[in-house]
């Protein structure tokens, strides 16, 4: 299905990413936005606020986090595409009501412009430290799916490849953003509705009496339908069956819940986008997303004047975890090296899938600035040098850390 | 000691109410209130024309003249522009997460009941996402003082509409003009149980140093609304002119009635403001009661022996 | 639960709205079957969200009518209640009040495990009717499980008020309650001894304390623009023609 | 230190694990508990509200979990030893607040016990569901210690433990035990008093006006003092130097929050315990930790008459993570099994740490009831089968 013209403000602009995520959303089809303002994701909210009542968008601002999810689920049930926008501290609130919106199957796009953490943080600048909180933040088993654009374009085109996974897949669908990507103003070329590819929501068309809200389809995700049409809902966020009815204690069988897992993990192959580049040969391979894949540009051009063969793979998509590709690439190279602002996260999944097969070096960075390329390319040189396999994530050792623990940086007189 | 300075220190040209002395060390003028403010964290974030600065002052002036211990005083703020009071008084002092201030401090209050706490925070973070914590702790009667700074707006996060901007006022968020009616902040904390209740602008500034001393003294859920200028958001965005034509619109618009039922307090778009103190009264504060019930209950374990 | 489950059935139909048109988000567990003699639909929320959510389904599709059932007395949802009140969201709360003060009937004794209540057993509990009159509900009444005609009629009347109106439904629970069968033998009686119908009362003055009898009735009931009428309203007012008004009174 | 004879309730008792929970925490100094009541935690709190009047303890019951964490780290500044008790969906809320105890470092106890998720679940069934959640449930980058007891008498043990460590590290310490070993009746035995060490809590003893609230030890952490002792000091969730001021440069978020993640880091080794039967001769080790170890062992001893040479490796500390010790037996053994009460959680961690020196199967216990083994044993069977290593995580049918 294309998008509907009068939602979808073609042209070309010049415009920071969280603006043109809030346009994507609106382009996607989004009629619904319950948000909180939160540094660094207000721009987002902004602009739906300002554009949604011109194409017959509601937003609310509610009264904190846990309300504006709340309303978004709620939402999504009365049958409109909806979407939340929040930041670190306001990600955590929602976390037990992200389970409820996986539990009930539904579909909603979260937008988290990731800051420096943990707690208060670095409000103003950036982080990547949500990511594997996005993934495992809420308590019980569920799956979803985490996008993570690196530039404002990206985030205008990949606001709407969110809302078409979870209207396909009728899953919650993060995008795991950060704030240099949302505050980074760009050129973004807005392209006519009808060259965007909206998937509609998957409504049952079946008689009233008969529909089952959880009887899958062969693709393990059930047909939708709306509150209000007679179909006299019963949706409990208890463990249910199919008819949604809450299961009792002795018939206790965890089929249901397993679907939740299942119905990502079977179809990741169809999920996992990937950028890939030169890996054929390569010797050193960087894994990263988000803005630290474009610093990681850097650090790789200079790493290949010195004749290092170095391949890139981006993780487009980073929840679902593509172990397939990183296992089958260990096998071929010496190292990954995975720059990501935070202490570890993403690297602690490239060392489980390498299968011991390849040494995994880790450019830390705590947040609140970006990498220096120059330690990008170090990590790269070490890496590609190093000739005996190391068991465990290799910290490198930072121009940052050295600067402040060794260095004897003064913070203050 | 220049006017701004002064001013600063509450101390008018004509030199009437004098907050305190003008200290000086070694002939060299120091800020009156630099045993109470950390002087190394000055100059502070807050714009030109902001009120929270006038609020600081006369919350360290109120601390001198409730002649408490100042040692047993704990300050806890949440997050926002008055969030970073706590930063900036010399205080055993707390910033802590969005909206849970209160629910922090209740947790002194109840570790350590000498501790006298004082939650010092905006109108977004108490009254929004910390609404929950503000009304439970009113019904509580946690002994606290509560002191809201109400700018009608999230400042820190850059004008986005609050709980308490008014009808039709516009920001960031409600581009078109607020749709949603304004909370009546002391209705609100009155109707939820709170023993001590006043509201005051930042031109008020000697009455609100009076009524904070006060309600320091108070025991109970106290609130003290501060309506304070937004020069750099609310203002800007609704076309108010600079801090001191909100100072001007303050002297002409605020009215002062104690007593005045707290219903009837609403704040529309510049209009009227009633100031004063509305609540002052009794209830047994939670440690009370719940030494009470202790003792209820021991007394009734004799009785069954 | 049941009487109020009765009564409710009994309002759906008395206001004459489509109960294929009335959403329930609840934090209490409504069993399957009630949900089809019913006939609306059901969502089972967590714990206190009940009314964010409904606000959602709300804006989501302005022509439901929704109905947030509410038993955690205020607890967690305090705060989504008094801005759902301030907003004036088109919701009938519906606030079941398990809680029964200690001193009512004798029992609990002050021992009982203050686990088992909302709030701790010494804390004064909230007056409903009042908070959610001084948030800006445009109606407000309590009644309790025994009323059952009087608060089927509350619910008609408050299915067609525009605004957010709270029925406070006080009636016991064993999850809250410990010695629940001490209560339930005799609760006609309790109720009747217990209880004073005082239509039009200032809900300040309808506090539940051990002392005086639980002050039953309808409190509010006064106009207030609800939320989309003033957003229509307001963007109209500045927009113009360019803004097409959202959903409206009946979607 | 000495240690408040009151709470230590020496004897032996028959006691649920909630019971044996909260008398650890009595035992172990506790004085402040704040909860929201949600089953299947609710035991813990009444049997400390019974007791609490004898031992001057104090509960409050907030209107939310939010507030409830919030209520135990303010009062663990006063310097009474707090802790809170929830189980998934509580849990859930208390994320943000776990995140400021991190940033603030305060030392706190949260006991999860939990059960059937995500969302609702089923409130009355026992789960293993937040592991991962214990670790990665704040935003930021964090380190976390969590213990997962196995029985009554480890619900108390542990809970002891936790308090020391989250003074020792001074992070919130995390015990993650499960409704069927927190309502699980057994024989727990409570030593006497001057048998229970307790790790005091680490304040600064300078002078009053040198204080500095971060200024870190040798080993990354730093002093505490309490409210109401005329320090009057500042802390702040925003990132700050040694003052507690915040600063935001990434100069300050790399001194501030690189020590957060290296306290815990480098002393694993200190930190980590877990527990081993017959591992030497072992073939195919099991994993396990908290209610499914006790299947392990009774799976373990009926392999072992069959012939297989099965071991097991019980985690104590989850959080962190033994990786060294997995890595090692990874060598020796063929085969790892891990029996959790989820879809894989903890696995993954054991695939990490394996390195591809031996095969990982997984038996989820969602499935059939906790109680049955017969999963565990065909699986352990298959595996033993298994000519080479596989890649990724391997589920039988069974």
């Amino acid at each position: 299905m294309k998008a509907n013209p009068k939602d979808v403000n073609t042209g070309v602009y010049y415009i920071d990413g969280d603006v043109s995520s809030g346009y994507g959303a609106l382009a996607a089809g989004c009629k619904f936005v319950g948000g909180y303002p939160i540094t660094p994701s207000t721009e987002a909210f902004e602009a739906v606020c300002r554009r949604g009542p011109l194409v017959g968008a509601m937003f609310i601002q509610m009264e904190d986090e846990l309300g504006s999810i709340a309303s978004v689920v709620g939402a999504s049930w009365a049958g409109v595409k909806s979407m939340t926008i929040t930041s670190g501290p306001g990600f955590s609130l929602m976390m037990e009501t992200i389970g409820f919106g996986a539990m009930l199957e539904t579909p909603f796009v979260l937008l988290n412009i990731q800051r420096g953490g943990p707690s208060t943080g670095v409000p103003t600048k950036t982080g990547q430290a949500d990511m594997m909180q996005s993934r495992w933040g809420s308590h019980g088993d569920y799956e979803l799916i985490a996008i993570s654009p690196d530039s404002p374009q990206e985030m205008f085109d990949y606001t709407i490849k969110a809302f078409n996974l979870a209207e396909r897949y009728r899953c919650p669908v993060m995008i795991m953003s950060d704030e240099c990507v949302g505050h980074m103003t760009e050129k973004v070329v807005i392209p006519l509705a009808d060259e965007i590819e909206v998937e509609p929501r998957r409504f049952y068309d079946g008689p009233i009496n008969e529909y089952l809200p959880f009887k899958p389809d062969e693709d393990l995700v059930p047909p939708m339908v709306k509150a209000g049409d007679g179909y006299k809902l019963y949706i409990t966020g208890l463990i249910h069956d199919e008819r949604g009815y809450s299961i009792k204690n002795e018939e206790y069988k965890s089929i249901y819940t397993k679907r939740l897992v299942d119905k990502i993990r079977l179809n990741k192959d169809k999920i996992i986008e990937l950028k890939e580049e030169e890996t054929d040969d390569a010797e050193v391979v960087i894994v990263s997303y988000g803005i630290s894949s474009r610093v990681a540009v850097r650090g790789i051009e200079k790493a290949r004047e010195k004749g290092i063969k170095v391949g890139s793979l981006r993780l487009v998509t980073v929840w679902p975890f593509p172990d397939e590709k990183i296992a089958e690439l260990a096998k071929t190279i010496k190292a990954f090296v995975v720059p990501e602002i935070n202490y570890g996260q993403i690297a602690f999944e490239v060392e489980r899938c390498s299968h011991g097969e390849a040494n995994v070096i880790l450019v830390p960075h705590g947040g609140a600035g970006v990498h220096n390329p120059d330690d990008i390319c170090d990590a790269i040189e070490y890496a590609a040098k190093e000739k005996k396999r190391i068991e465990g994530v290799i910290e490198y050792k930072t121009k940052l850390e050295k600067l402040v623990f060794e260095e004897g940086y003064k913070l203050h007189e | 000691m220049s006017t701004a300075h002064k001013f600063m220190c509450g101390i008018n040209e004509s030199g009437r109410h004098k907050m305190s002395p003008v200290k000086t060390i070694d002939s060299k003028i120091i800020h009156p209130m630099d045993n109470l403010l950390r002087m190394e964290r000055i100059p502070h974030i807050w714009c030109p024309s902001c009120g929270i600065g006038l609020a600081v002052t006369a919350f360290t002036a109120a601390l001198e003249k409730a002649k408490i211990d100042l040692n047993k005083v704990a300050i806890v703020s949440g997050i926002g522009c008055t969030g970073r009071v706590a930063g900036y008084t010399k205080l055993d002092s707390f910033h802590t997460t969005h909206g849970r201030p209160i629910a922090f401090g209740t947790g002194i209050k109840i570790g350590n009941p000498e501790i006298k706490v004082v939650v010092f925070s905006g109108d977004g973070d108490l009254i929004a996402i910390g609404g929950n914590h503000f009304i439970h702790a009113a019904r509580r009667n946690i002994d606290m003082l509560v002191v809201c700074v109400n700018n009608f707006i999230y400042a820190m996060t850059g004008g986005q509409v609050a709980p308490t901007t008014p009808l039709a006022a516009y920001a960031t968020t409600s581009p078109y003009g607020c749709v949603e009616p304004p909370f009546n902040i002391p209705y609100l904390a009155d109707s939820s149980g709170a023993v001590y209740v006043a509201r005051w602008t930042t031109l008020h500034i000697r009455r609100l140093t009076n009524s904070i001393a006060e309600a320091l003294n108070k025991r109970g859920f106290s609130v003290v609304e501060v309506i304070s200028p937004c020069g750099m958001y609310y203002s800007r965005i609704n076309k108010l002119g600079d801090g001191l034509d909100m100072m001007k619109f303050y002297h002409d618009n605020a009215e002062i009635r104690h007593g005045e039922d707290t219903k009837n307090l609403d704040i529309g778009f510049q209009t009227k403001i009633i100031v004063g103190k509305f609540v002052d009264r009794e209830r047994p504060t939670y440690m009370d009661s719940y030494n009470k019930w202790l003792s209820e209950i021991k007394t009734e374990e004799k009785l069954r022996k | 639960m049941n009487p109020i489950i009765t009564a409710f059935s009994k309002g759906i139909e008395k206001s004459g709205i489509k109960p294929s048109k009335v959403s329930v988000p609840s934090d209490i567990p409504f069993g399957s079957e009630v949900v089809n003699h019913l006939g609306v639909d059901f969502f089972h929320t967590i714990r206190g969200r009940a009314i964010p959510f409904g606000t959602g389904l709300k804006l989501g599709n302005p022509a439901l009518k929704v109905v947030p059932f509410v038993g955690d007395l205020m607890t967690l949802g305090g705060n989504h209640f008094v801005h759902a009140g301030r907003r004036n969201m088109e919701l009938l709360v519906i606030c079941v009040n398990n809680f029964v003060y200690r001193k009512i009937g004798g029992q609990p004794t002050p021992s009982t495990p203050v686990t088992f209540s909302p709030y701790s057993t010494f804390e004064e509990p909230f007056n409903i009717p009042h908070l959610g009159n001084s948030c800006g509900a445009v109606y407000t009444a309590r009644w309790t499980a025994l009323h059952t005609d009087e608060l089927a009629n509350s619910i008609a009347e408050a299915l067609n008020k525009q605004g957010l109106s709270v029925i406070e439904v006080i009636s016991p629970g064993p999850n809250y309650y410990t010695k629940i069968e001490d209560i339930e033998s005799n609760l006609i009686n309790f109720y009747y001894e217990n209880s004073v119908i005082k239509n039009g009362e200032d809900p300040k003055n309808a506090r539940i304390t051990p002392e005086e009898k639980i002050v039953v009735g309808k409190f509010t009931d006064k106009e207030r623009p609800t939320f989309i009428d003033s957003y229509n309203a307001q963007l109209s007012k500045v927009l113009g023609d360019k803004f097409t008004p959202y959903g409206g009174k009946n979607g | 230190m000495r240690i408040d004879k009151r709470g230590v309730l020496t004897g032996t008792w028959n006691l649920s694990g909630n019971q044996a929970c909260a008398e650890g925490a009595l035992a172990a100094g506790c004085r402040f508990l704040s909860a929201y009541p949600i089953p299947p935690s609710i035991e813990v709190v009444e049997r400390f509200t019974q007791r609490a009047k004898e031992v001057g303890a104090v509960f409050v019951q907030m209107e939310d979990e939010i507030s409830v964490l919030a209520a135990v780290l303010g009062a663990s500044w006063t310097g009474k030893k707090s802790m809170t008790v929830t189980s998934g969906p509580g849990f859930s809320n208390m994320m943000e607040h776990l995140g400021l105890g991190v940033m603030l470092e305060t030392p706190c106890v949260i006991v999860d016990i939990q059960r059937a998720g995500p969302a609702i679940g089923i409130p009355t069934r026992v789960g293993q569901g937040d592991m991962m959640q214990a670790r990665w449930g704040s935003h930021g980058d964090y380190e976390i210690i969590a213990l997962s007891p196995s029985s009554p008498q480890e619900m108390f043990d542990f809970t002891i433990k936790a308090f020391n460590l989250s003074e020792r590290y001074r992070v919130p310490v995390a015990v993650m035990s499960d409704a069927y070993v927190a309502h699980l009746k057994e024989k727990v035995v409570i030593p006497p008093a001057g048998k229970i060490k307790i790790k005091p809590r680490r304040y600064y003893k300078g002078r009053k006006d040198k204080y500095l609230p971060f200024k870190r030890d040798k080993d990354f952490v730093p002093r505490m003092v309490d409210i109401g002792a005329g320090y009057r000091f500042h802390v702040t969730g925003l990132t700050h130097d040694e003052r507690g001021y915040p600063i935001m440069f990434e100069e300050c978020q790399e001194h501030n929050v690189h020590p957060l993640v290296k306290k815990i880091r480098h002393y694993v080794d200190k930190i980590v315990e877990f527990q081993e039967v017959e591992t030497d001769d072992a073939e195919v080790v099991i994993i396990s930790y908290g209610a499914t170890s006790r299947f392990a062992l009774k799976a373990m001893e009926q392999a072992r008459k069959s012939g297989m040479k099965v071991g097991s490796l019980k985690l104590i500390t989850v959080w962190p993570f033994p990786d060294k010790r997995v890595a090692e037996l990874a060598k020796k053994a063929k085969a790892f099994v891990v029996l959790e009460i989820n879809y894989g959680q903890i696995v993954f961690e054991v695939e990490r740490c394996s390195y591809g020196n031996a095969n990982v199967a997984f038996v989820s216990h969602g499935e059939k009831g906790i109680d049955n083994i017969e999963d565990l044993l065909s699986t352990i069977e298959q595996v033993l089968k298994e000519k080479k290593v596989r890649k990724g995580i391997i589920e039988y049918r069974t």
